[in-house]
């Protein structure tokens, strides 16, 4: 038994964090609000592509490290601490150990191209009733149908915007695609493969949360140490005290389910979908409520736009209820201890 | 106890519910925080108040219509129920105008009210600075004493103006005693936007409206009390401006900002959205289902709790620091009322449309208006009678 | 519209409240926690009986006040405000009314015995799953079945006490009542009867539950501001004083639902029932609420059964779930809400 | 990550299974905080000191098995799940022996350790006093020299005492420097209940329990650090009783009392009478199955929490201030766990059996070992670091 990361697995993590400050800064971030079509910061894209972090799960033959989904999670983790604006989990965290694992040789085959970045797959499963993120910069779809997972290029589909109501995170461009599924585009294992793709994207998600939650928990802590009312800090009130003492406690309980369902879901752990779910229920709600806490904390200035909070407040508003909602997956974790 | 409203009562509901429902626009404007929907908001309050409706409780001579405060909570519940504009005249009509009503001179009462209630003149609130958001009394803005002219010169800054871009009027408090510290020494002025000496800088709100505004005021003159009411004035007595606000602040948190109607409509379309989801079998909707009912159950219990404060008020009773409560109670019921929806649209939350704008809106209810925590502490001191000492 | 109790009614409550000062100390509800069978308190009973409050609802002619559930309300929440340990929901707030308007004459007739003290009734309902409280000292029970009310001679059925395992709140005698329905007992209109004593019981123990953290919250209030500790009151710390002002939130929002549910319930009011629905459940959680932060903001001292707060926090833990629960009740109100 | 047992671990757990399947008695003991109860219980504690279960991770010479921190995780587990007696000891083996090993003499843990193990000698906690409850430093039971016998003589009174009318020793912080104040001057006591001058008087705890005592000292002599420990002594040094009572009441707030398999077996209770009373097709079912699945992932996060801490700890770090957030989550999932049972049995929750019992016991969790308050600043200032300013 040892709970806890190895140091390559630390120092991985540490190399990403150094440079995503430099390069996935607030600015980088408010910069794909503005990018159209929307495919996030593809310099950042070319960066983590680089690093190996983009192909991580596939394999040395494909180009990739060869790693696991324990290895991956935590630069997820500190890829949500930035708000990353690029498809860190639809790509990584799930299409490429997805095509690896249950694709057809010809779908597999297209792992490598998108371990050097050099094309994208955006995730649409039914859970999040059709609405796929960055459609547009993909050459190709995972989507899910009855029958199970079916990889499709993006050319061959009505892929239709949802401007102008888009998503309140303006670094996630949305669309609703319609297609008609047809056998020739399954995967071989197509429905372990579609159960698999919720599971890792429930989990690089809930890994995303976590990281945002961290970085909201640290700017609120860093402003009501500074901002003063009535002569002290606002944060010397026992009242915002005990309200970050309470985020803090949801996230710290909420990482090492995070942590655990990574592990037994790259191993096919019999109760891997269970731990999925235990861990996007419990990130989805701690994040709702660092979210909540860190506006409330802040006050006015955090309910403006040129403070960089929003950034991090809307994503996580997006994310808490992708690839299923706190409720769902409790329902999820229900059935199985209750039947 | 008599549940029941008098025949007069249902009459005046009656005619408002049917001018409701001939004049309400039948597309919502777009929102009155930005300047083209801000103009379309005008429109309508032009029509309001040509029916007497832009402040039904006021006395006809300055634009209302008299109307009893169980006539002002029947329309309030008929407004939010049509599903009427939001009103950008808000912060003139339901915060100063109290105000006015108390501390005003007749002349100003006469010079203002009537411009306020045809929306010819547009206040927004000047409370806020940089470094006094919730301790108000930390004010730094300060006004100098001109003896030749008649008045003051004021300078400094103020911050979060809602829709302080768009209006024409400011009221808000400045250290009219430069020795004085904390709530000591402040007075209320009124001032023109457009005086001489007066920055407005409009800036991104949460929700993507340019709602708020920084105000800079650069050695701004302002005549003594009513003297010249067009060119601004001050309100109450010379610095003691804090007890003239705190009458203000009061009915921000109290019974006039936030009306039963308003959430009882918002109840409404919720229990709406929720039907039209359909509620499958599972057990998903079940929680939320649930949720949606304990948001119902809310409403009702803060429109009967307003009802016993309006039956206190009509029989000389004052809520007092009771009203505390209340503010803490709708702005957290707004906010499940809004959590509830987004768990409804499930993956669909994340879209930018009204259910999301609005929960992004409510979020600032703990926040303004004296936040919460400020209330809490209110309603433990003053209500309940804990003691003062620590923070 | 007047949303507010009359003077008569604040002038009855407020002699009731003195006489339950004097009459219902916690010496006496501590002494119904050895009275063998409960009867509760019979001097108290006996105070009630004369002061015109078991006999409220009774008319005239059976020796009542002939007034309505709106005049009984303030005094049953001044009732559980002292934890008075007698019958007043069972007999003077469902058993008075529901023979009177939906017994048969012969039941009516046992009202004016009801009334002045001498004898009294036992509720039933389907929904307390057969726990009976204070079987032993009453002469009738009013029993719900299937197909409705019925009135029963307790010495024609079996009384099973609950003992040992008999309620944590000492003054409160548990038993199951074995029994084959005939329809000989059964009332005039027996299932209207059975949903207006629902209803009545569910009001009734709501204005109790008000009572109850209404001096909860008042012996906290007194207890924090007393007790110090690091150099001042603990009271003056915010996070107590939030805890207590949350505590008054739940309260004060609850009330005005009792207060309506009592109105409309005696009204015949189509909506009675949800309006009873939404009372129960606001009063249900606020009580909860209040307990808990009332022990909390004691300490240890509030553990101990010396001190009387146990009193209340015992029948509060009683009375949340009798009659249904805050989740029934509102998914009563749910099914009224949205089919 | 390494997220399986090694054979050894496993053979381990196998051994305690088996032992506690054939040996913890069928039914229930009653409670251990009455008279009878605590008799029966000290029976048990014989027999586990016997196998060397008393206190497994202590070295084999007093009393333990020399077990690894991984080893005591796996038998609290075992314990747990086999639905064990409550250790009646534990107020010794997991509070005040810390203390010794860290601060004691060679002799002091040479005599108090194997009597502690073997239940021969019962402790029993004298913390709290009448006016320092929260606030320990406020403590005035008080220690004075007594050079001609060297030794102390002690008086005061202490409350809240857990068991503390069974027990035969009190370990607690007594006021030797009379001009000192708050946590300066204070000394660690170790004393026999049996001394001269001792008085312990029980009384009634919420759940029915005679389960704590107040204990007046009058003049008690204890002699010298550990010349003479079957007559008491100080541990650690003179007039630093502070530090050395943190320490014991870190390891109180921290893993030692509260092991994962504690709220795990509690959890599978729960999930068991979930079952047991069926899920009926409505509703309210539903929001209480939702409840107890909260609760089963929250016993889940708790124990892969101290996974985590114990691997840190194996590996040399300390878990510092961060133990403060695991006794206020241990002790609020304790609550709901207890809630969601309650809501459960419905209009039978108010029976006085083990699921109200439970309840209320549950309701002192966030109440003893520093109040959750207490806890939260501890973690928003040494965690978060939040300024310490103000209260």
């Amino acid at each position: 038994m040892r709970f806890a990361f190895d140091d390559d697995q630390l120092e991985f993590a540490a190399a990403l964090k150094d440079v995503l400050a430099r390069e996935c800064t607030p600015e980088v971030v408010r910069a794909a609000w503005d990018a159209l079509p929307s495919a996030g910061s593809t310099a950042l894209w070319s960066t983590l592509s680089e690093m190996g972090v983009v192909g991580l799960l596939a394999s040395e033959a494909a180009g990739g490290l060869g790693l696991a989904d324990i290895d991956l999670v935590s630069l997820l983790f500190e890829a949500g601490r930035v708000a990353a604006p690029v498809p860190l989990v639809d790509v990584a965290a799930v299409a490429i150990p997805t095509l690896s694992e249950f694709g057809t040789s010809e779908q597999a085959s297209t792992v490598a191209a998108l371990a050097d970045g050099s094309r994208r797959v955006a995730l649409g499963l039914l859970i999040d009733r059709g609405i796929i993120v960055g459609a547009a910069a993909a050459a190709d779809l995972l989507l899910e149908a009855d029958d199970g997972l079916h990889l499709v290029a993006t050319s061959g589909v009505q892929v239709e915007p949802l401007e102008p109501l888009d998503s309140v995170d303006g670094s996630r461009r949305l669309a609703r695609v319609t297609w008609t599924p047809t056998p020739d585009t399954l995967l071989a294992d197509p429905t372990v493969a579609a159960a698999a793709a919720l599971d890792r994207a429930a989990v690089g998600t809930a890994a995303e949360l976590c990281g945002l939650s961290r970085t909201m928990l640290d700017m609120t802590v860093g402003y009501v140490s500074e901002r003063k009312q009535f002569g002290v800090p606002v944060g010397s009130y026992q009242a915002l005290k005990h309200r970050l003492a309470d985020a803090l406690l949801a996230l710290e309980f909420a990482q090492p389910l995070v942590w655990r369902a990574a592990q037994t879901v790259g191993d096919r752990h019999p109760e891997a979908s269970v731990h999925a779910s235990m861990a996007k229920a419990a990130a989805s709600d701690a994040a709702g409520i660092v979210a909540e806490a860190a506006l409330q904390c802040h006050g006015a200035i955090g309910y403006t736009v040129e403070y960089d909070l929003h950034l991090f407040l809307k994503r996580t508003w997006a994310l808490q209820r992708r690839v299923g909602d706190a409720a769902w997956h409790r329902r999820r974790v229900r059935r199985a201890l209750l039947g | 106890m008599d549940l029941g409203w008098s025949d007069d009562e249902s009459a005046f509901r009656n005619d408002v519910r049917s001018w409701l429902e001939a004049n309400v626009p039948a597309e919502p404007l777009p929102s009155g925080d930005t300047a083209e929907g801000f103009a379309l908001h005008l429109d309508w309050e032009y029509r309001l108040h040509a029916e007497g409706y832009s402040a039904v409780s006021w006395p006809t001579e300055f634009g209302g219509l008299g109307a009893s405060l169980w006539d002002w909570l029947i329309f309030e519940e008929e407004y939010y129920r049509s599903a009427a504009p939001q009103r950008v005249t808000q912060n003139g009509i339901f915060l100063l105008a109290p105000t006015i009503f108390e501390f005003g001179t007749d002349a100003q009462r006469r010079y203002y009210l009537p411009r306020m209630s045809s929306a010819e003149d547009l206040w927004c609130q000047g409370w806020s600075e940089p470094n006094a958001g919730s301790d108000l009394a930390a004010i730094t803005s300060k006004a100098s004493r001109d003896e030749a002219a008649g008045g003051w010169r004021l300078s400094g800054q103020k911050t979060w103006t809602t829709r302080g871009a768009f209006c024409t009027h400011l009221f808000g408090l400045f250290r009219t005693d430069p020795e004085s510290e904390r709530h000591r020494g402040l007075t209320y002025f009124l001032v023109p936007l457009d005086a001489e000496g007066m920055t407005v800088r409009g800036f991104g709100r949460l929700d993507g409206d340019e709602g708020f505004a920084e105000v800079f005021l650069d050695d701004v003159f302002v005549p003594d009390g009513d003297s010249d009411p067009a060119r601004g004035g001050t309100l109450g007595d010379v610095d003691q401006g804090w007890g003239v606000a705190m009458a203000t602040t009061t009915s921000e948190r109290g019974l006039t900002l936030r009306s039963p109607g308003r959430f009882q409509a918002a109840a409404a379309r919720l229990v709406d959205l929720c039907r039209e989801r359909g509620l499958d079998a599972d057990a998903v909707s079940d929680l939320v289902a649930d949720a949606v009912t304990r948001v119902w159950i809310a409403a009702e219990a803060y429109s009967l709790y307003t009802l016993s404060d309006v039956t206190g008020i009509v029989e000389g009773r004052s809520p007092g620091a009771k009203s505390s409560l209340n503010k803490v109670f709708w702005s957290e019921l707004d906010v499940e009322l809004h959590r509830a929806a987004l768990d409804l649209l499930g993956p669909e939350a994340e879209l930018d449309g009204p259910w999301n704008r609005g929960w992004q809106f409510s979020l600032s209810g703990p926040i303004y208006a004296g936040t919460n925590e400020i209330q809490r502490n209110i309603v433990a001191e003053r209500v309940l009678g804990l003691p003062r000492v620590g923070r």
